[in-house]
């Protein structure tokens, strides 16, 4: 227990903690109030009109095909992304676990997507499926497909929940890596001599160890999902075509600096720290749950 | 020196184009200094805009597209309004001078302008000649809508591999299209009768409009590209031979395009009507915003004038392909020659002002035209994407467009 | 070994090159494109070998001659803009989270629980939750368009408070027992023990800040209008939209390779410390 | 050099737990006393209280002839060796020794030479420059040894200092320990759980538990009188041997019916028909001719140490199991019946109730 | 229920180190035989070899008739215990120790019933639903017995199974393993690095050092005939004393100047003039009158053990320490001389430049 070592001073943990204090109660909480009460408000544009209109936003919001729409895009999106991401990362993690020579060049080639920002993995991403000169869209064309992800709404999804899992791949093989590198040889060896092969081993072995990760990794990736590929929607679909890119995360800006409604942006916002408060909340029970592990 | 912001929208050569006017006046003088910021397409400079006012950051003068009309005419503390300012500020300032057709779309109900025509566009279609020529077509662009299709068969038979594609949808083939055929879009004359307007464009005429632009994209007749005008990109490259895109496209095909083009008025349905209506026209203005001092507008004012000056204009005009918006500068056009030099390139003006606008044809002004664009373009992009029936698309989109209007007069 | 099987270890080596290939292909396609001319982009397939022209790009979008890049500042200086913005936010951050670590975990104080889990709230509030509310804030405090309105408001993280909360858990208590039995106060127990053995993890958020800085999109988007300020990052998609839809994919991948190689490179070059600091802010 | 003495020291955490009921305790100059015990019975916290890093929440507290009760653990001239060393991982040896004196404001040189004796005595001169993650675990207990003398302070304070070492490295610095608190003769405080370490440590040994002290004396005094069965089953390994059993007369009957005859034993008399427990340590079964035997052991499993031999077994028609200790020269197998005589001398008799100690 | 047989068995790493240079083994249907060593002799390496965990670089390994050396682990009929345990955390013990069964494609209910009795047997019935986390060590410790049990395979092998417990659990446990073994009379092998438990345990103890076989035998053989001086310095705690000698006549010059006599050695004279080390537990010093002292011993430190004392000390005129082990009663003070004589009949002799033993 860390109840013993205390430093008996009074002041100074006030002046240690101000720094943070301060910016988190100016940058965070009070927008975070702030967005509370303007979603209670309808505004016009430039702020001149002001009325107090108690939950029509959120009503306007919930009784809107279109919100709908966006969660079910949010989901879709953010599944997608997580699944994929972590599928190719699985595998090249199981491979690269038990490789002995090359370990450090491979895991030194498949680490660098990481530092790429999403809106430069996007706009790449957009290049290579361009519909009239993409390499990707070519190649798709010699199979006998015609690629538009201007007007197909599933391509435009494949195009961003690509470039979004590409970037994920890195941070996702990491972790696989780290936690099968982590796991006893002697567990994988008594598994042989249990008389289970190598395929059996990692489904019944390995996988179930790395499920803690796994599941943490499919948090984490839901949360990127849903809230850093803004820059992934913005530089490519901007949320088409039709609504069909459009995430939670991309209508709040949308209606907020685009259509300048501020209650209705506000009110996604407070929806939105909701999700993300329930996101973290279920984040943190399962580390303490991991911790006993 | 007074320094002046300045935010526009205009990229690629418009923006070059954009910024050698400035240039040109602030060479003109040592007085006053404009800064011209390109702030992105325009939906990005005008909510830039207006959030920096929010934030007390704004420019003097935003350059706003015709869709945010409403949005700054209800905002009467954030702007000055230009009768005012020149009033006050400007000597040579007449009203009379600038087209009817534009003032019109532009003034407020005592027919005062609001803000600076700096860049009016109406949509044409532009041909590529090399390519009717390969396929045999003749040396015009379609008239109507039907011919149109068989031009496009034709091309698409010489082995192009799209007829037609299109820059902002909505604004051509919903709002255009109405005021062509002389149908409303909304109604109280299209929003200038007040804020109770509703949309009334899923009639007879755009479904059955949207229906054959649907088929024609599954067809390949039409190459659906992109909200704005990604479409260039389709003509430049010579992927389609055909695009409808506003006048003020010329400067970048002219820049872009290493093939020969022509320019033909918007085709119409000619089993609908007889003689199609004007054009109505786009593009963007120059809006004043307050909260500075009198020497910026001072500045402000005589960077206008310096706009209006016939040689200016035209010249602007000739550039860009937008219209000019003095009869000064259409007589100092005309005088240079370069219609004759240059066929086709009257085709926004002709197509603007050959008939009486009526009630359907002056101009469209909705609040939350913004967001009202932006359903449309789902809509219609849901037509082309085969999900959605443009009976249904149109009929989402009026309902949703409504809900919007409905908004922003509970709002303003 | 177990079941050292010839085949099993050749699969494995195929489907690593594959995946590399599979992943290193965007970062081939920025490579190539930015040294092609923006002719090669108009029609046909897009080029898949180098051309002739990478120096004239680069040296065009650095010093944005001709403009470019359509705005005023030249890619150069707002890749200096984006260090700063990196710099300071990987830095800020860590200074001000190890602060408040230190306090939380070393102290017994009225009120720690309310700090701690104020501050956890920030974790749960990224910027793009609250976009509106924390732009009005940030703008009536006169920081549009400024250094500090780029950075101080992403400094405050709970992420980097936590990792540095779990490290210092993780010190036995003796050590600063030991230190208190030595005679070092508080401050002086920071400098002397805590500091030292908090290198390797400053090192490893470092990485990791510096990244999430340089790459920031919608923040600057937003504070930013006056282009003196750009980062690199958020031009680009700037430039996709400019230009009549005939986009210079050239200049927009030179942008590209300039906006990600100094984060690339900071992974390659730590990637040590990058790969421990990942797996231990799980922690 | 100094004195320490607990008096009437009580200590109740903050979340409520006693953790130690009342503790006296007058330590000599220059003596080593050593707090033993199961885990969880206090040792630590109180050894903790002297060192200043827990307050008291009872009592007082002196370090020779002062009060030390509200001094900082850097005012109470005690210095602490810790279970895991705690040693500065970043500071070389030198450092790791010296930084209580720099602390202290000495001038460098003179740091530098107290470090340089100390390291002589603990003869890892060759180590100062060394950083800890590169010294092996005994050279780890060394340094941290190494730390505590050079302060010279009045009284050390070790925390189990050798439960992170293997076993042939314990006895080895056990041994250590000892001479050098037998050189520098400063009084020591001295906490383990390992009995073997209390028994061949301590001048006296504090044995606790559950907060309490049951018992304090020097190490063969307990272990050959222990007062309380606890103290009795705690110190011997293998354990003392303890069975239920009842006295009659000058006898006793264990198990029900092994019968021991104490004629000498004039004490107990007075306990006639008492239900008591019989205990008697694994060394003190002989194995004796048939005649002499008191029990029959039943040999499961034979463990030869090399000098001795202990043998497990359990007494026919008994479950419980019972432990013979046997000098190393016979050779046992499994299923022998060896019978034992216990010796008269070193049998423990303790209350069945009270557990408490009923023959002198 | 099987012999195993390691025939010129070597191991070379792929980093090229030479871990094993010749094994021979031959292992008893039912025997338990336990490999001990200093860390690193190559034990872990030979107990792989064995289970099939490790490739043998040359030789041959035989499991009753069969040739196992390219047999995969599965396929050997071998039980190992890990010295983590290697349970499978995310199953419950029953599905731990029904792992191999189900591999086996046993049917589920004889899985179920093959892991009762076993559970039975080790007493951890109760705990067939818990998951590993929720066992305390010596509870993981009996799971990981019993995955092993349940196969009932033909050799078990353990790998240092107790060093992760507690010195009191792991005497305990110790026993329990002799206890099963003895039980099901399956044939072992033991893998340790502590001399007591290997003495305890083997029936035959096989001491490696550096990768070769120092000897095998039985415990005892081996502790009192030690064939080489090393492993007379590895078996017995504390160790033996060593000290340089010289032969003279039927003489014993200990360290210059300590004479002993050896009249009945016959050997010795063949010696005559040899410089020999000289080795002698601690037990084999007796306190003796001054007239019968080999040694006069000063006396540093006494280490009262309950049972026994050891003193520490040196002899008058040298430098290293001397050990030995006193029976319990008496009490010594530090500094006392005690004069001490050697057990003639328990003394060895080694040649001091080959380390191999000389006397019988
Ligand atoms: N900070 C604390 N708060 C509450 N209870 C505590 C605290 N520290 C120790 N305890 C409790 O006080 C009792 C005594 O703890 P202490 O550490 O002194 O035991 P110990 O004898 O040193 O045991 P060990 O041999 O395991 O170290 C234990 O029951 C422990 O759980
Ligand atoms: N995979 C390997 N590659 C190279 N050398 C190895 C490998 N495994 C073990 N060794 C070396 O082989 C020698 C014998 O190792 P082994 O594990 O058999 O020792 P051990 O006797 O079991 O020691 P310990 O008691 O520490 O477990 C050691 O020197 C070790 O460093
Ligand atoms: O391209 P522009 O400038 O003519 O504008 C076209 C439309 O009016 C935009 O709404
Ligand atoms: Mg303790
Ligand atoms: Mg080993």
């Amino acid at each position: 227990m860390h109840d013993n070592v205390v430093f008996n001073n009074k002041v100074l943990p006030y002046f240690l903690l101000a720094p943070q204090l301060v910016i988190t109660l100016v940058f965070f909480i009070w927008p975070a109030g702030q967005a509370l009460y303007q979603s209670f408000l309808i505004e016009d544009a430039f702020g001149f009109s002001r009325e107090f209109v108690w939950l029509d936003n959120f009503i306007y919001l919930f009784s809107d095909d279109e919100y709908w729409n966006s969660i079910r895009v949010t989901f879709v999106f953010s599944g997608l992304v997580a699944f994929s991401g972590m599928a190719v990362a699985l595998l090249l993690a199981a491979m690269a676990d038990r490789v002995i020579k090359g370990a450090t060049t491979y895991k030194t080639l498949l680490i660098w997507p990481y530092a790429v920002a999403p809106v430069v993995a996007a706009v790449i991403w957009w290049l290579m499926f361009n519909p009239s000169i993409g390499i990707l869209a070519f190649l798709s064309w010699t199979l006998g497909h015609q690629w538009n992800h201007y007007v197909n709404a599933n391509e435009a999804m494949a195009v961003v929940v690509i470039a979004s899992a590409w970037k994920q791949i890195s941070y996702n093989f990491i972790f696989f890596l780290a936690g099968m590198q982590a796991i006893p040889r002697s567990l994988i060896e008594a598994a042989a001599i249990d008389g289970s092969g190598p395929f059996k081993r990692f489904w019944q072995i390995v996988f179930p160890l790395l499920s803690p990760i796994a599941f943490f990794l499919l948090v984490v990736n839901v949360v990127y999902a849903f809230f850093e590929t803004f820059g992934v929607i913005h530089a490519t679909t901007l949320g088409g075509p039709g609504n069909a890119t459009r995430t939670l995360v991309y209508k709040v800006y949308e209606d907020g600096f685009v259509g300048l409604d501020m209650g209705s942006s506000a009110a996604q916002s407070v929806i939105l720290m909701i999700l993300v408060i329930t996101l973290t909340i279920i984040q943190f029970k399962f580390i303490e749950r991991k911790v006993q592990y | 020196q007074t320094q002046i912001q300045f935010w526009h929208a205009m990229g690629g050569t418009l923006g070059d184009l954009t910024e050698g006017v400035v240039d040109g006046f602030n060479a003109s003088q040592d007085d006053y200094h404009i800064n011209a910021s390109y702030r992105g397409n325009y939906n990005e400079t005008m909510t830039g805009a207006i959030a920096a006012f929010r934030a007390n950051e704004q420019p003097a003068i935003v350059q706003v597209y015709e869709v945010g009309t409403a949005t700054m005419m209800s905002a009467e503390g954030a702007v000055y309004p230009m009768y005012q300012l020149m009033d006050e500020f400007s000597s040579g300032f007449d009203q009379s001078d600038y087209l009817a057709s534009v003032t019109g779309y532009y003034a407020d109900p005592n027919d005062n302008m609001l803000s600076f025509p700096f860049n009016s566009s109406t949509p044409v279609l532009y041909y590529n000649r090399e390519a009717f020529e390969a396929a045999g077509l003749p040396d015009r662009g379609p008239r109507t809508w039907n011919e149109m299709e068989e031009f496009a068969e034709t091309l698409m038979d010489a082995g192009y591999d799209c007829g037609f594609t299109t820059a902002w949808q909505s604004w051509v083939h919903l709002e255009n299209l109405s005021a062509r055929h002389d149908v409303p879009f909304a109604t109280q004359a299209n929003g200038f009768g007040g804020l109770d307007t509703e949309l009334v464009f899923n009639d007879e005429l755009q479904i059955r409009h949207v229906e054959k632009m649907g088929e024609w994209q599954q067809s390949g007749i039409f190459s659906y590209s992109g909200r704005t005008n990604e479409g260039s990109s389709k003509f430049y490259s010579q992927e389609c031979a055909m695009y409808t895109e506003s006048s003020a496209g010329y400067a970048g095909i002219n820049a872009n395009a290493d093939f020969d083009f022509g320019v033909s008025e918007l085709p119409y349905w000619d089993d609908m009507i007889d003689t199609p209506q004007n054009t109505i026209i786009g593009g963007a203005t120059l809006w004043v915003l307050r909260g500075h001092d009198d020497a910026t507008y001072e500045a402000v004012a005589a960077f206008f004038d310096y706009l209006t000056e016939p040689e200016v204009q035209a010249q602007w005009h000739m550039d860009t392909g937008y219209l000019p918006v003095t009869h000064a500068s259409i007589a100092v056009t005309e005088d240079s020659g370069f219609y004759d030099e240059n066929p086709g390139t009257d085709t926004s003006v002709r197509q603007m002002t050959a008939v009486e606008p009526t009630d359907n044809s002056r101009g469209i002004r909705l609040g939350n035209f913004p967001q009202i664009r932006g359903i449309i373009d789902e809509s219609l992009e849901s037509v082309w994407n085969g999900n959605a029936t443009a009976e249904e698309a149109l009929d989402r989109a009026v309902r949703r467009g409504n809900e919007q209007l409905r908004r922003f007069e509970r709002a303003n | 070994m177990i079941e050292n099987r010839p085949w099993l270890t050749a699969v494995r080596h195929l489907v690593l090159i594959l995946g590399i290939i599979v992943i290193g292909l965007p970062i081939w396609i920025a490579l190539v494109a930015s040294t092609n001319t923006s002719a090669s982009f108009v029609s046909g397939v897009m080029p898949m070998w180098f051309g002739e022209e990478g120096l004239n790009n680069f040296r065009r979008v650095l010093t944005n001659e001709g403009r470019v890049l359509g705005v005023g500042v030249s890619a150069s200086w707002m890749m200096w803009n984006s260090f700063i913005m990196a710099m300071v936010i990987a830095i800020g951050k860590i200074t001000i989270s190890i602060l408040s670590a230190f306090a939380i975990v070393y102290f017994r104080f009225p009120f720690r629980r309310t700090c701690f889990w104020m501050i956890f709230i920030t974790l749960m509030l990224p910027v793009e939750v609250r976009i509106l509310p924390t732009y009005e804030v940030v703008a009536s405090l006169g920081m549009l368009n400024s250094y500090a309105g780029l950075t101080i408001p992403l400094i405050a993280s709970a992420t980097a408070t936590f990792l540095f909360r779990q490290f210092f858990l993780s010190i036995p208590d003796s050590l600063a027992e030991a230190a208190r039995i030595d005679g070092a106060g508080p401050m002086k127990f920071f400098k002397d023990i805590l500091l030292p053995l908090s290198v390797n993890n400053i090192a490893a958020l470092f990485v990791i800040l510096f990244i999430y800085g340089w790459n920031q999109y919608l923040w600057p988007l937003l504070i930013t209008t006056d282009e003196n300020y750009y980062t690199i990052v958020m031009v680009i998609k700037r430039l996709m939209t400019a230009g009549e839809g005939n986009v210079p994919w050239n200049i927009i991948m030179t942008t590209t390779v300039l906006a990600m190689l100094p984060p690339v490179v900071v992974v390659l070059v730590m990637q040590k410390f990058f790969v421990r600091g990942l797996v231990e802010q799980e922690k | 050099m100094a004195t320490v003495s607990l008096r009437n020291i009580k200590k109740t955490y903050s979340n409520g737990f006693k953790a130690i009921h009342n503790l006296n305790l007058e330590i000599e100059d220059g003596e080593m006393i050593v707090l033993v015990g199961p885990s969880g019975c206090g040792k630590s916290t109180s050894l903790r209280m002297v060192a200043g890093l827990e307050a008291t929440s009872e009592g007082d507290l002196y370090i020779g002839d002062k009060r030390v009760n509200d001094l900082e653990p850097s005012e109470r001239d005690i210095a602490m060796v810790f279970q895991n060393y705690a040693l500065y991982p970043h500071m070389s040896v030198a450092r790791n020794m010296g930084y209580g004196l720099k602390n202290q404001g000495l001038p460098r040189d003179e740091i530098r030479r107290k470090v340089e004796k100390a390291a002589r005595v603990l003869e890892i001169e060759h180590l100062l420059d060394n950083k800890p993650k590169q010294l092996s675990g005994g050279q780890r207990q060394r340094v941290a040894m190494g730390r505590a003398i050079v302060r010279n302070p009045k009284v050390f304070l070790f925390d189990e200092p050798l439960s992170n070492l293997d076993a042939k490295l314990r006895v080895q610095m056990r041994i250590e320990i000892k001479r050098l608190q037998q050189e520098f003769a400063t009084t020591a405080i001295y906490v383990t759980h390992d009995q073997v370490e209390a028994m061949t440590l301590a001048d006296r040994l504090v044995v606790m538990n559950g907060g309490k002290v049951e018992q304090v004396g020097p190490p063969l005094d307990l272990y050959e009188k222990p007062e309380t069965q606890f103290v009795a089953g705690f110190l011997g390994s293998p354990g003392m041997n303890f069975m239920p059993a009842r006295i009659q007369g000058q006898a006793l009957l264990v198990q029900g019916d092994h019968r021991i005859d104490l004629p000498d034993m004039a004490e107990l008399a007075q306990w006639d028909g008492r239900d008591i427990t019989f205990g008697v340590r694994p060394e003190h079964l002989e194995a004796c001719s048939e005649a002499e035997a008191d029990f029959h052991l039943k040999v499961d499993i034979i463990e030869p140490l090399g000098a001795d031999t202990l043998l497990y077994g359990h007494l026919p028609g008994s479950d419980s199991l019972m432990i013979a200790e046997q000098p190393g020269k016979r050779r046992y197998t499994r299923g022998d019946v060896v019978p034992l005589r216990v010796d008269r001398e070193r049998l423990h008799l303790f209350d069945a109730e009270t557990e408490q100690r009923l023959n002198e």
